[in-house]
C-alpha cells in the first residue's frame, strides 16, 4: 500500500448579503410593564444561533441585562418583515435593525427615567445590569422596572423602538456588470493535509487549519459552530456528497442517508481555526456574514492538497476514490495529464 | 380508529401507558402521534438518521423500524424520560453548555444513544463515542462538538459516582 | 394501512402461518419492510410476524446454530467463530444491529447482506420450513436457487466447526455504516506448508453473494504462493458481475475486488501460518 | 430608513457592556436537548389530513392524462389536485422582485420537466392512505428526449425544456450575465503565456435532518394558519398569495424554529398546495417531504461547469482572467437568476486582476431543478478559481501563497463590478493561516497588508 501526503491552501471572499430588489430587515422592541425587552421579528432561526445573538445586540444597545432581552420569530401577524435568513445576511441585517429599535427604545427609557429622577436624559445612562443611573452620582438610580411601570401606569408612554436597514436595490448594467452585490466581504484561508492511499484511491483529510476574519464575533462560540461545522460540510462536498452519482446521467441518485454519503466520526480531520476581526464598516459591532463562507475554503484547500499528493488535479466533484484511481492511471499512462 | 386497530400496552418512561395502535404501525408513530412524546424526531423514517432512537429494555432502537406491537409490556425510554430542563441529565447539560447542538433535531436521537452508550461504558474513548453514534446524522456540528460532549458528560457522570461513593 | 399483524408464538406457527397463506408479507426485525409500511406499500396486505416465534437463540455445541431472528447485535458478541463477529460490527449503526436479524440480513437486496460471504466460507447450512416440512441445504446453494421462498420460513442458520484461518474484509466508502463496495471472507486450512482447502466467498459486488469455486482451486493444494495467489485472484474477478450503485460503479467495484480479495487471501494465509 | 450615523455604525452606541463579543449559550439549547422544541413536525391538529404529491417518473413528458379512478377508491381519500385547481399555476419565486418570466408550474401542465416533477397531489385522512393514493393515480405520459448536460443543452438541436424555445435564462436582452472589466481578451494576447482549466461540481443535496414541510389549517375567521420551516416568512406567504391568488392578509405564516436549511427551505413548494387544499377541504392538511423526496426531489445546488483562462506573464502576474459558466439551473430557474449575478461578481476571486471577463449561463435541464444552497453562486467560484490559483502556481513555478497574496485585493482596488473595495482584510487572513499551519512567509509577503497599495488606497 502507497500512501501519498499533500498539503493545498485555498483563500477566499464570501460577500455579506445580496443586491437583488434591495435587501430589507425589521425589528420592533417594546418594553413589558416590568421592563422585560420583547424583540419582534419575523426572521428564523435555522440552529445557527439567530436568536441567541440578537438578544445580545439588543442587549448591548438598550444597555439592560441580556435575560430581560426575548426574542419573538417568525409570526407574521406579530413580527415586522424580514427578507429572511440566508445569504449570510441575518445578523447584518436584523442586528442593524435592532440597534436602530434599541436606540428609539433606550432614548424612551432614559425620557421617562429622566422625569423619575429629575435629571436630563443626557445626563443618564443604564448601566447594563438593571438599572438607570445620572452619570457621576452612582447613588442617583431607578430600576428598569420601574421606569416601565412609572411609563405604563404614570406617564402613559411606550418604551418602544423601530428599526429599520436595507441595502437599496442594485441594478446591474448590463454591458459591463456594474453593480453594488453585497455590503462587506468576510474573508478565510484554509490549509489542508491529505492521504491519499493508492491503491484504493481513498482520500483521508488529516487537518484543515483555517483563518477567518468574520470583522467581529459577536457571539464567538456559535462563530466556532459554524466554523466545525462548515469544515466538515466542505470536506463532505468535496469528496463525498453527490445526488447525481454518474453526472450528468441522472441514474443511480442516492434516496437514503446510507447512500448520501457524507463523513462520520473516524472521518473527521483535526480541525483548527484562527477567528480574526477586523471590524466591517457597516455590520452590527462590526460583525460580517460567516455562515456560508465556512464550508467553501475546505473544498479547493482538499482538492489542492491532492493535487499535491498525486501531481494530478481532480476537478471534478466529488473527489472520488474511483476519480482518484482513474487520475492515477492517466499520470502514469499519459505523463502530468489534466484529469477530470 | 380502524376496527382491526389493537390496544398495545407497554412502560414508557417509568409508567404505564396503553395504546390503540393500527395494525403493524411503528413505535415512532405511537410515540408522537398518540401519546404526545414529540421529543422523538422522524428525520427520514428509513432507519438511517438515528433522530427517533429510543431505548427499549435499555437497548437503543430505531422507533421508526419497530412495529409497536414488538414493544408490549417491554419498557421504552425516549428523550422525554432521560432528563428534563429542570434536572438535565449530564449527557443534556453537556451538550447543552458544550454547542453540540445547533438545529438541535438530531440531539434527542444523539443523546438516546450516548446514554446507552455511557450506561455500558462509562469512559469510552472518542473512537468509541463515533462508533455509538454511526447511525445517528448531523448536518449542523461537524461532529467533534458533539463526540467532545459525550465525553464531557461521561467525566460529569463519573465525579458524580465519585462524590456519592 | 396493514390488514393484519400477526405475530407468531412458536416456529411451528410461523411455519404454519406462512404455508397456509403465500400472499402474506413475512417480516423479520423490520429494517427492510417498516419503511415500506410508513410509505404505505404494505397497504391491506397481512404481515406475518417473526418476532415472537422463538427463533432469537444461539447455540453452541461443537457447531453453532443461530435462530433466524438473532439480532446482528447478538451475533455481534459470538466471539469464537472466524470472521462472525466482525462481519456482524461492521454492518450499519448499532441501534439498527438491535433490530436487524440474521435471516433479514441473508434475504436482504445487495449491496446488503454482509453476512453471506463470511457464513459461505464457514460452510453454513440453513433449516427452512416448507409445505413439505423441513428441509436443510448448503447456504452457497440456497443462495443460488433463492433462501426461502413463497410459502418458506427460514428457521435456522448452522455453522460447523470451522478448522483453518478466516479473513473478513469489508470496503466502503466510509469506514462506519457505509454500503459495502465489496465483501471478501476467505478460509484456508493448511497442513504444514501446503493449503489442505481453501473458501473464497464475495459479496455485495453483484446481484447475489457467491462461492468462488475457481479460486479454491487455485489455492488449494498450494503453498500459498503468489502465483497461486495471483490465479484465485483472477478467478474471483472473473466470477463477480459488478454493478453500479450510487457509491460505488461497476469498475471500482472490480478493482476494489481484486485488492481486497488479494488481502483477504494474504491475510488468511498467514494468519494459518501463524 | 436608518439611525443617525455614529449611533450605529460599526457599534451599538456609548460604552460597550460586553455583551457583544461574548459566548453566550444558545437560547434554544435546553429545548433541543431535552426534546421540548417544537417543529413544525410536532404541531398536529384534530381531524388533519396528509397530502402527497403524484410525481412524475420520467425527466421529460407531454402529459396526456391523469386519472385518480383508483385512488379514489382508497380508504381515507379526501381529494386531489391538478394544475386545473391552482389559480395562478404559472409562476417564479423570484417574481416578487421582478424577475421575469413565470415559467415553473405548481402542478405539471401539458409537460414535465424532470424526474419527481409533482403532476397532482392527494389529500387523505391518514398519511399511508395518501401515500397510496398517490401511487394508485394513474398517468399518461409520452416522453420527449431530455437533455442533462449544459452544454449540450445549448446546442442548436437539443431538445427544449422552456416553453419559450432557448434553454438559457435571459438577462436584460443578453443569453448570459456578463462583466466586463478591462479588456480581457486583448491582455491575454500580450501575456506571456494562457493557462486554462474546466472546474466541474457535482448536484448536491442540503440534507437538513428536518425534511421540508408544513401544516395549512383553515381558521374559523376564513384566515389560514401555516406552520412552516420556510427560511424566510413573508417571502414563502407573498408567494403563496400571489400562487393562489388570494388577498396576502388572509394568510398567517408561523415558524421561525427551523431543523437545518443550508438554503434548501426557501423555495416555497409545499406551502402553497397545502394551504390550497386547506382551503378547498375547511381542513388541517400535512404536507412533508419524505427523505427519498428530499433527496431526489428537492432543489439541489446547481452542476455548475466553469471554464477559466487566465493571461499570465512571467513574472508571476496574472494580467487576464476570462470566466464562463455554464450554471445548471434544471428544469426550472428557481433562484438560479439571482445566484448566477452573485456569482458573476465573484467569478474572479478576491485578486485584482486588470482585465477581467465573465460569462455567466443560467442553463436549463431536465435535471432536478437546483436552487439557493449554502454559498451558492459562490462556492463554486471559489472552488474553481483557488484550483485556477495553484494551476497557475505550478506552471510558472511560482509559490502558492506568494501568488496569492500578491494578487489579493486591496482596499482602494476596483473589483470588476466596478465597486471600489473599503474593507478588504484577505492579506491579513492567508496570513494569519500560514501562522496557524507552521508556514514561514518571506519577509516581504509577511510586510503586506490590505493597506499596501501606495498611491491608491483609501487611508486604512
Amino acid at each position: 500500500m502507497t500512501v501519498l501526503r499533500g498539503r493545498g491552501i485555498a483563500a477566499v471572499n464570501y460577500p455579506t448579503g445580496m443586491n437583488l430588489g434591495g435587501d430589507p430587515s425589521q425589528a420592533l422592541i417594546h418594553s413589558t410593564p416590568t421592563g422585560a425587552f420583547m424583540i419582534v421579528l419575523s426572521s428564523t432561526d435555522l440552529g445557527q444561533g439567530l436568536r441567541t445573538v440578537m438578544a445580545q445586540i439588543g442587549a448591548e444597545t438598550l444597555g439592560v441585562p441580556m435575560e430581560t432581552v426575548h426574542v419573538d420569530t417568525a409570526d407574521s401577524d406579530t413580527g415586522p418583515h424580514c427578507m429572511g435568513t440566508f445569504a449570510s445576511r441575518a445578523t447584518h441585517r436584523v442586528g442593524n435593525a435592532i440597534i436602530e429599535a434599541a436606540n428609539e427604545a433606550r432614548d424612551a427609557l432614559l425620557d421617562v427615567a429622566a422625569d423619575e429622577l429629575e435629571a436630563a436624559p443626557e445626563d443618564l445612562e443604564p448601566d447594563g445590569e438593571g438599572s438607570i443611573r445620572v452619570v457621576g452620582s452612582p447613588d442617583r438610580s431607578i430600576s428598569v422596572t420601574d421606569v416601565a411601570l412609572a411609563a405604563h401606569f404614570k406617564h402613559g408612554r411606550t418604551i418602544s423602538g423601530r428599526g429599520m436597514y436595507m441595502k437599496p436595490k442594485s441594478d446591474v448594467v448590463p454591458e459591463t456588470g456594474e453593480m453594488d452585490p453585497d455590503s462587506t466581504e468576510a474573508h478565510a484561508c484554509t490549509v489542508a493535509e491529505v492521504e491519499v492511499d493508492t491503491e484504493t484511491g481513498r482520500v483521508r483529510v488529516l487537518s484543515l487549519r483555517s483563518a477567518y476574519e468574520v470583522g467581529r464575533a459577536i457571539n464567538p462560540a456559535l462563530v466556532q459552530g459554524q466554523i466545525t461545522g462548515g469544515a466538515w460540510m466542505g470536506m463532505s462536498h468535496a469528496l463525498y456528497e453527490t445526488t447525481a452519482p454518474y453526472y450528468p446521467a441522472i441514474d443511480h441518485g442516492p434516496t437514503d442517508f446510507n447512500h448520501y454519503l457524507m463523513p462520520g466520526a473516524p472521518e473527521l480531520p483535526e480541525i483548527s481555526a484562527e477567528i480574526l476581526e477586523i471590524p466591517s464598516v457597516n455590520g452590527p459591532f462590526g460583525m460580517k456574514g460567516v455562515g456560508e463562507m465556512t464550508a467553501n475554503s475546505p473544498i479547493p484547500a482538499i482538492a489542492n492538497a491532492i493535487t499535491d499528493a498525486i501531481g494530478v488535479q481532480i476537478t471534478e466533484l466529488p473527489i472520488t476514490p474511483e476519480k482518484v484511481l482513474r487520475a492515477l492511471a492517466e499520470r502514469d499512462g499519459a505523463g502530468d495529464a489534466h484529469v477530470s | 380508529m380502524a376496527a382491526n386497530a389493537r390496544a398495545i400496552s407497554f412502560e414508557l418512561n417509568g409508567e404505564s401507558v396503553a395504546a390503540l395502535a393500527k395494525p403493524l404501525e411503528t413505535l415512532q408513530s405511537v410515540l408522537r402521534e398518540q401519546l404526545g412524546m414529540t421529543g422523538t424526531k422522524a428525520g427520514c423514517r428509513q432507519g438511517g438518521c438515528g433522530s427517533c432512537t429510543v431505548h427499549v429494555d435499555g437497548e437503543p432502537t430505531l422507533s421508526c423500524l419497530v412495529p409497536v406491537e414488538h414493544v408490549a409490556d417491554r419498557e421504552v425510554t425516549t428523550i422525554e424520560g432521560l432528563g428534563s430542563a429542570e434536572e438535565p441529565s449530564p449527557l443534556q447539560a453537556a451538550f447543552h453548555e458544550g454547542f453540540a447542538t445547533q438545529c438541535g433535531f438530531c440531539s434527542p436521537g444523539m443523546i438516546a444513544v450516548a446514554s446507552a452508550l455511557l450506561e455500558r461504558n462509562p469512559d469510552p474513548t472518542p473512537e468509541e463515542i463515533g462508533e455509538a453514534l454511526a447511525g445517528n446524522v448531523c448536518r449542523c456540528t461537524g461532529i467533534a462538538p458533539i463526540i467532545a460532549a459525550v465525553e464531557d458528560a461521561a467525566a460529569r457522570m463519573r465525579e458524580g459516582e465519585e462524590v456519592r461513593t | 394501512m396493514v390488514q393484519e399483524y400477526v405475530l407468531a408464538a412458536t416456529p411451528e406457527e410461523a411455519a404454519e402461518l406462512i404455508a397456509g397463506d403465500p400472499e402474506a408479507v413475512v417480516m423479520g426485525g423490520g429494517t427492510t419492510l417498516m419503511p415500506k409500511a410508513t410509505l404505505g406499500e404494505l397497504n391491506g396486505r397481512r404481515v406475518i410476524g417473526l418476532a415472537r416465534a422463538g427463533l432469537d437463540y444461539v447455540e453452541r455445541n461443537g457447531a453453532t446454530r443461530i435462530g433466524a431472528m438473532t439480532p446482528l447485535r447478538a451475533l455481534g458478541e459470538i466471539g469464537d467463530v472466524p470472521g462472525l463477529a466482525e462481519a456482524a460490527r461492521s454492518i450499519g449503526s448499532w441501534p439498527l444491529r438491535v433490530s436487524a436479524t440474521v435471516g433479514g440480513n441473508l434475504l436482504a437486496p445487495p449491496p446488503y447482506g454482509d453476512l453471506a460471504p463470511v457464513l459461505l466460507a464457514l460452510d453454513a447450512e440453513i433449516r427452512v420450513a416448507g409445505s413439505g416440512g423441513e428441509r436443510t441445504a448448503p447456504l452457497a446453494e440456497a443462495i443460488e436457487a433463492g433462501p426461502a421462498g413463497p410459502g418458506e420460513l427460514l428457521l435456522e442458520v448452522g455453522i460447523p466447526a470451522a478448522a483453518g484461518s478466516v479473513s473478513y474484509r469489508r470496503c466502503a466508502r466510509r469506514e462506519l455504516n457505509a454500503p459495502p463496495i465489496v465483501t471478501v471472507a476467505v478460509r484456508v486450512w493448511a497442513d504444514g506448508d501446503e493449503i489442505v482447502e481453501a473458501r473464497v466467498a464475495i459479496g455485495a459486488v453483484g446481484p447475489r453473494p457467491l462461492r468462488v469455486g475457481g479460486a479454491e482451486a487455485a489455492l488449494s493444494g498450494s503453498t500459498g504462493d503468489a502465483g497461486a495467489i495471483d490465479a484465485a485472484v483472477a478467478a474471483g474477478a472473473a466470477a463477480v458481475e459488478a454493478v453500479d450503485d450510487a457509491v460505488a460503479s461497476a469498475w471500482y467495484r472490480r478493482r476494489m475486488t481484486e485488492l481486497h480479495l488479494r488481502r483477504a487471501i494474504e491475510a488468511a494465509v498467514a494468519a494459518e501460518r501463524g | 430608513m436608518s439611525a443617525e450615523p455614529g449611533r450605529r455604525a460599526g457599534g451599538g452606541n456609548g460604552k460597550p457592556f460586553d455583551v457583544v463579543g461574548r459566548t453566550h449559550e444558545r437560547r434554544e439549547a435546553r429545548g433541543h436537548v431535552t426534546g421540548s422544541t417544537v417543529y413544525i413536525d410536532d404541531v398536529s391538529y384534530p381531524r388533519m389530513c396528509h397530502m402527497k404529491a403524484v410525481r412524475s417518473p420520467v425527466p421529460h413528458a407531454r402529459v396526456n392524462g391523469i386519472d385518480f379512478s383508483e385512488a379514489e377508491k382508497v380508504p381515507g381519500y379526501v381529494t386531489g389536485l391538478t394544475a386545473d385547481d391552482v389559480p395562478k399555476n404559472v409562476y417564479t419565486i423570484l417574481c416578487l422582485i421582478g424577475v421575469e418570466p413565470d415559467e415553473e408550474n405548481v402542478l405539471a401542465e401539458e409537460r414535465v420537466r424532470y424526474v419527481g416533477e409533482p403532476i397532482a397531489v392527494v389529500v387523505c385522512e391518514t398519511e399511508e392512505a395518501a401515500f397510496e393514493a398517490a401511487a394508485k393515480v394513474k398517468l399518461d405520459l409520452e416522453e420527449l428526449p431530455a437533455v442533462f448536460d449544459v452544454e449540450e443543452a445549448l446546442e442548436s438541436d437539443a431538445p427544449i425544456v422552456t416553453h419559450w424555445g432557448t434553454n438559457y435564462f435571459v438577462y436584460e436582452g443578453h443569453h448570459c450575465r456578463r462583466v466586463r472589466y478591462g479588456d480581457a481578451p486583448a491582455a491575454r494576447e500580450q501575456a506571456d503565456r494562457v493557462i486554462s482549466g474546466r472546474y466541474q461540481l457535482s448536484p448536491i443535496e442540503h440534507a437538513p435532518v428536518e425534511p421540508t414541510g408544513c401544516i395549512a389549517k383553515p381558521e374559523a375567521d376564513g384566515r389560514v394558519t401555516v406552520h412552516t420551516n420556510t427560511q424566510a416568512i413573508f417571502f414563502s406567504l407573498d408567494n403563496t398569495a400571489i400562487i393562489l391568488q388570494c388577498p396576502p392578509h388572509k394568510l398567517r405564516f408561523v415558524g421561525g424554529t427551523v431543523g437545518g436549511g443550508f438554503g434548501g427551505k426557501v423555495d416555497v413548494i409545499v406551502e402553497p398546495l397545502a394551504t390550497l387544499a386547506a382551503m378547498k377541504t375547511g381542513r388541517p392538511i400535512k404536507y412533508v417531504y419524505t427523505r427519498e423526496e428530499e433527496m431526489q426531489v428537492s432543489s439541489t445546488r446547481s452542476a455548475s461547469r466553469l471554464y477559466v483562462t487566465d493571461g499570465v506573464n512571467d513574472d508571476g502576474t496574472i494580467v487576464s482572467r476570462e470566466v464562463t459558466t455554464y450554471h445548471d439551473a434544471g428544469a426550472y430557474s428557481r433562484h438560479s437568476p439571482y445566484g448566477c449575478t452573485k456569482h458573476a461578481a465573484n467569478a474572479a476571486g478576491p485578486y485584482t486582476i486588470p482585465n477581467v471577463s465573465v460569462d455567466v449561463h443560467c442553463v436549463y435541464t431536465n435535471r432536478t431543478p437546483s436552487s439557493a444552497m449554502r454559498g451558492f453562486g459562490v462556492t463554486e467560484a471559489s472552488f474553481a478559481l483557488e484550483m485556477q490559483m495553484d494551476r497557475v502556481a505550478r506552471e510558472l513555478g511560482v509559490d502558492p501563497w506568494e501568488l496569492r497574496l500578491r494578487h489579493a485585493y486591496r482596499n482602494g482596488d476596483d473589483r470588476p463590478y466596478r465597486k471600489t473595495t473599503e474593507d478588504a482584510t484577505l492579506v491579513e487572513t492567508i496570513q494569519a493561516a500560514a501562522e496557524l499551519a507552521g508556514v514561514e512567509l518571506s519577509a516581504e509577503l509577511r510586510a503586506m497588508s490590505s493597506d499596501d497599495r501606495a498611491g491608491k488606497g483609501v487611508a486604512g
